[in-house]
């Protein structure tokens, strides 16, 4: 981690109660700047709000906001509530999956993508759904999916 | 105190007892995979569910973790109905889809009447049955070095990173609490390998036999305040070192009292 | 009511009565246990048998980590909750007199003199008085 | 401003609705979930870059808004323009302009952007005000009463509606256990799923010698396709607040957390704002409105984890821990967060309190049935023509909201279930619909009222597939704790799947339905008790469809891809559609000639289906 990290890291902490009741806050606090958990970030975490080690590991590893590993640029997640599920969320996944070549969950080697898959972000109005980043994409039909996810 | 009915006979209990140490207490067999006295109970394995009911309940009864369930007055407990035959078979039939190869497992089935799972075994299967008695009384010891990873069906139990715990001190409370036997660990020479971390042996400064890791009893000197000298030689050299020291004492004075 | 034990070194011949007193009387599974005391010879043919002292600040019970190990108050020996322990030999460690130790007879089970629930096999086994189990005070 | 007395509020009330009043129009934007993806704050956004060019009579810039959820999200985006309530709907950016040249400038209608209602005899007519459209009309709003109707970012919006005017007869006028007896009285329950008596609740945490209690929001909604809390906390945050707070002084509580599901960051941001103007306006921390009641809220952030939607899993999520549950034989109200006794409702439950209060028990009562009183707020999704949030009195039939609400399923196809109750609810069928919709109702019929999610299917849908989707949902958000949650949902799913694989026996389902028994009796917690409720509820009640995909290993809504194939029959006009549709190239053919699909190809993703116009694919 370089020194400008570190510093982030500071301001994080400082910005929280130094204490084990802060360790999920912290967490979404650390992945919101880094985008991801470094693991150099869990260990001074596990150090200031003195927690064991495993138990920041195993919170990182639970929540599935949190990745262990760096995203891509773009965060392409897919929808699978139920609106969106029976309105075809799978088959928008797998040319998504085939558009890019990884998996949900995975990020390709050049780092500019990220499938995720969320349960639910609460637009079932718009099933499916697709987000891009923070911008959402509803009626997605899957001829469209990899024209969306280009955009921009 | 509390009266309870456990199958059909009245029995005391203390306040704030839980059921199975009461149901236990009066002999009568539950089979359990998850409770373990040095632990706070957690309802893991669900095997020791009873059925629960009270006069006042109209017919109505409900299961619950006997492990879990303080003990109330007037609780009509059984133990052992068909309803629960039935629970704890299917909990047995699931853990041994997914860990067939456990002989623990296997004839706590056999008990049940089942010989193999009724599900698709998973080969693979590590035999454990997360049951969290490893990272319990490793939290119990003070260091948590191990944990639950991930969640539902994917859930192990593993150190951060899956890498050498740097939190374990080498006690190997872990190994030896688990039901299903799981956890492996070597000891060559003086030389201790768990979670793939090494940790050294103290060797008996007289006849050179290996005690407990290095880092346990420095754990021990440290929390508990024992001298350090304690840890020096083996318990065989320990003894031996009394017998001359009683000895001693009995050339002056003929007589000792132990 | 206090009992103690009284050790006549001299009547000792090292005869392993109480030894084999105590491996039988705590029998299990029909094995009999390891023996908590030993007759050890401190010089040429003479013996002395030893057992837990069930000292009074033990470092047993300040070992143990999981509370396996308390005074029982009826007796006044340090028992072991075979259920609560967990076999991580910190007691065998610790025991500054090598009393605490392992069963491989039985999956390798710590055991230590628990005086027989106030009535100890091996004294009343000692063919010889060496060893007797006494009220004092 | 800060209110430091009760009479303070009266005044500051009158200012705000002078302040409003003196808007002649108003001009609503909605920003909620679904008009924002549709591009709603670009209109905003273009209103405002226009009317700061342009001075209008009547309208000030203050008076276009931003608003939450409007409800009828199928609509949007949606522009409402009052007082006469005119409706715009599917407005893009290019339409501001029109609307302030004809509607603001001139006073005329953009007859394009109206709600169209069909005929009976497939003509359609416009409905200018919204209030007359069907979708609103069978409506009754309380716990949404301002949502869609103020901009949740200003606090003076919520004084003006009536904000806080609960909390200030709460505080001048009623002891902490008139509160309690209110509530009680009204019959209030749970919104959150489980539907306990929430003056019950808050009497036993009052009654808990402690000295320290909480008093907890839910706002991790997290059935999947449920999005009414969502709503609630983007568009009306501070009615929360209120209920929240009027808790607190009734059970006595000093500290409390809202619960928010990652998922939302639009709702934590609103709530953010909410909390920190409450404060500043003496609503929330020390000595509010100038009383001795202290009581302050912090948000906590849900990591994506549908377990902690419990209540002992949402409490240790917010103590900084893994949100496994506990057994709850001591319950929660009890000994709760940092074991302390604790209320947790749930968001809904949080917004219907100011209401309650003011308007009386009796009158709450007075709404819905005996047994569930009040309103329930619904969203209503999947195959269904008017998606969006509904509320309507407890007791209002199935029917009622999914066809004369909802508009029936979409384009007009057979309607086979409605799920409701999310992964724990089930599925039930079309004669079924005359139920009316309240807690005991749905439970009895083996679904359960849950938050509130209510998915339509149509005839194509397979149940065998939606069983095994949720239970999929299930197997990825069982904690993994309990042994019948974590394996047995797992070989449920597995299970499944071979059916929908037409790989399964009729053995294979009796050992699903045995195992389905000893999960929901032997689960530690309610999600996986409830967890073999998708499948039990759909085999109860389409036991013929489970049996088609095992005897004749056919799926008889054409979803289940091992055992159907995609054909294109003489219907074909040649019209390239589908060519241009499918994904993997798979279809060849020329224009007006008819078009042939390659099985080796086809992935049976059914995009030649949906843009088909003349019937012209097969499914078999």
């Amino acid at each position: 981690m370089t020194q400008t990290d570190m510093t982030k890291l500071d301001k994080i902490f400082n910005n929280n109660p130094q204490s084990p009741g802060s360790l999920i806050t912290v967490l979404q606090d650390i992945q919101r700047e880094f985008r991801y958990l470094p693991r150099e970030a869990l260990e001074k975490t596990a150090e200031i709000l003195n927690v064991p080690l495993s138990k920041v590991y195993s919170a990182s590893t639970f929540y599935a906001v949190f990745s262990l590993k760096p995203r891509g640029e773009k965060i392409v997640r897919v929808c699978k509530g139920t609106a969106c599920h029976i309105k075809g969320a799978d088959i928008i996944l797998e040319q998504l999956e085939s558009g890019l070549g990884i998996k949900a969950g995975e990020t390709t080697k050049d780092l500019k993508y990220t499938i995720e898959l969320v349960n639910c972000v609460g637009a079932c109005a718009l099933a499916p759904v697709m987000l891009v980043n923070e911008k959402y994409y509803g009626n997605v039909r899957c001829d469209r999916v990899m024209k969306l996810v280009e955009k921009d | 105190m509390v009266n309870i009915t456990i199958n059909g006979k009245v029995v005391r209990a203390t306040e704030g007892e839980m059921l199975l140490d009461v149901i236990r207490r009066e002999g009568i067999n539950i089979p359990t995979l998850c409770q373990h006295d040095a632990l706070e109970p957690a309802g893991n394995c669900r095997l020791c569910m009873v059925e629960i009911t009270r006069t006042e309940w109209d017919g109505w009864k409900k299961y619950v973790t006997s492990c879990l369930y303080p003990v109330e007055e007037g609780l009509i407990v059984s133990t052992h109905t068909s309803e629960l035959h039935e629970i704890r078979k299917t909990i047995l039939d699931l853990l041994l889809a997914n860990s067939p190869h456990s002989d623990v497992l296997q004839k706590m089935a056999e008990e049940y009447g089942l010989h193999k799972t009724s599900y698709e075994p998973n080969l693979e299967g590590d035999n454990c049955i997360m049951c969290y008695a490893c990272t319990r009384i490793c939290e119990v010891l003070g260091k948590s070095a191990i944990s639950p990873v991930m969640r539902g069906h994917e859930k192990v139990i593993a150190p951060p990173f899956g890498e050498e715990p740097p939190d374990c001190i080498g006690c190997l409370a872990c190994a030896h609490i688990c039901p299903t036997n799981v956890i492996t660990w070597t000891d060559e020479n003086l030389t201790r390998t768990i979670w793939k971390k090494k940790f050294e042996l103290i060797a008996c400064e007289k006849c050179g036999k290996a005690t407990i890791s290095r880092d346990f009893a420095e754990y021990l000197i440290e929390k508990r305040g024992l001298p350090k000298e304690y840890f020096n030689t083996c318990d065989d050299c320990k003894r031996v070192e009394l017998a001359q020291k009683m000895g001693a004492l009995v050339d002056k004075a003929k007589e000792v009292a132990l | 009511m206090k009992f103690q034990f009284e050790v006549k070194p001299s009547l000792c011949t090292g005869c392993r009565t109480c030894e084999l007193a105590c491996a039988f009387s705590h029998t299990r599974d029909k094995k009999p246990g390891r023996s908590r005391i030993y007759p050890i010879a401190y010089a040429p043919d003479k013996f002395v048998p030893v057992a837990c002292l069930q000292c009074d600040d033990a470092a047993c019970v300040k070992s143990c980590m999981f509370g396996a190990l308390k005074r029982n108050e009826t007796t006044g020996a340090i028992d072991l909750d075979r259920e609560r322990c967990v076999k991580c030999m910190a007691c065998v460690a610790a025991c500054p007199f090598g009393c605490a130790l392992v069963d491989e007879g039985h999956d390798n089970e710590i055991v230590k003199c628990d005086l027989c629930g106030g009535d100890p096999a091996c004294a009343h086994f000692c063919p010889t008085k060496a060893l007797v189990y006494k009220k004092i005070g | 401003m800060r209110i430091d007395s009760i009479d303070k509020l009266a005044a500051w009330r009158d200012e705000c609705r002078k302040r409003l009043d003196s808007q002649k129009k108003k001009v609503l934007v909605c920003l909620g979930p679904g008009c924002l993806a549709g591009g709603s704050d670009k209109i905003l956004e273009e209103f405002h870059e226009i009317l700061s060019k342009k001075k209008i009579t009547d309208v000030t810039l203050e008076a276009v808004k931003k608003t939450g959820c409007h409800g009828f999200c199928a609509q949007g985006p949606l522009v409402i323009i009052e007082p006469e309530g005119i409706f715009y709907t599917k407005v893009k950016k290019a339409h501001v302009k029109e609307i302030i040249e004809t509607t603001l400038e001139k006073g005329e209608l953009v007859e394009k952007l109206l709600y169209k209602e069909r005929n009976g005899d497939g003509t359609d007519h416009a409905i200018v005000d919204y209030h007359d459209i069907p979708f609103y009309k069978y409506q009754k709003r309380i716990s949404l009463r301002n949502v869609g109707q103020i901009d949740p970012d200003r606090i003076t919006d919520y004084i003006a509606a009536g904000g806080y005017s609960a909390l200030a007869k709460t505080l001048s006028s009623m002891t902490p256990q008139e509160v309690i007896d209110q509530i009680t009285k009204s019959g209030l329950r749970g919104r959150g799923g489980g539907g306990f008596p929430t003056g019950r609740k808050w009497a036993t945490c009052a009654k808990i010698e402690s000295d320290i209690r909480y008093v907890l929001c839910n706002g991790d909604e997290g059935d999947p396709g449920a999005f009414m809390d969502r709503c609630i906390m983007e568009g009306d945050p501070h009615s929360i607040l209120e209920g929240m707070i009027i808790c607190a002084y009734a059970v006595g509580s000093r500290e409390g957390y809202i619960y928010v599901r990652e998922e939302y960051p639009l709702a934590v941001i609103n709530l953010q704002n909410a909390i920190d103007s409450a404060r500043e306006h003496g609503f929330l921390g020390e000595n509010i409105m100038g009383t001795d009641l202290c009581y302050d809220i912090k948000i906590a952030r849900g990591g994506g984890a549908f377990v902690c939607g419990e209540s002992s899993a949402l409490m240790k999520s917010v103590a900084g821990e893994v949100g496994e549950p506990r057994a709850k034989y001591v319950r929660s109200v009890v000994k709760g967060l940092h074991d302390k006794p604790t209320v947790l409702n749930n968001v809904e439950t949080f917004a219907t309190i100011p209401v309650i209060i003011n308007e009386g028990a009796d009158w709450f009562a007075s709404i819905g049935t005996e047994k569930s009183t009040g309103t329930k707020a619904f969203s209503l999704a999947g195959k269904v023509k008017n998606t969006g949030l509904v509320e309507v009195p407890m007791g209002v039939t199935l029917r009622k909201i999914i066809f004369d609400i909802g508009g029936g399923a979409l384009k007009d196809r057979k309607f086979k279930a409605v799920q409701t109750g999310g992964p724990s609810g089930g599925c039930l069928p079309e004669d079924k619909l005359d139920l009316p919709v309240d807690f005991d109702t749905l439970t009895k019929a083996g679904s359960m009222m849950g938050s509130g999610g209510m998915i339509v299917m149509d005839d194509r849908t397979c149940m065998v597939a939606v069983a095994r989707y949720f239970l999929g949902v299930l197997v990825k958000e069982s904690c993994g704790k309990c042994v019948p949650c974590r394996e047995g949902l797992y070989q449920l799913h597995k299970l499944c799947t071979k059916i929908t694989k037409g790989k399964a026996t009729e053995d294979d389902l009796n050992l699903m339905e045995n195992l389905s028994r000893v999960i929901s009796v032997a689960s530690l917690c309610g999600l996986g008790q409830s967890g073999p409720n998708p499948f039990v509820s759909t085999l109860r009640y389409f036991r013929d469809e489970y049996m088609a995909h095992i005897r004749d290993k056919k799926c008889p809504a054409g979803v289940c891809r091992e055992l159907i194939t995609f054909n294109i029959n003489d219907q074909c006009t040649g019209c390239l559609a589908c060519i241009a549709a499918c994904p993997v190239e798979a279809i060849t053919g020329e224009k007006k000639k008819l078009h042939v699909i390659n099985q080796d190809l086809c992935t049976k993703c059914g995009s030649c289906y949906e843009v088909c116009n003349f019937d012209a694919v097969d499914i078999k």
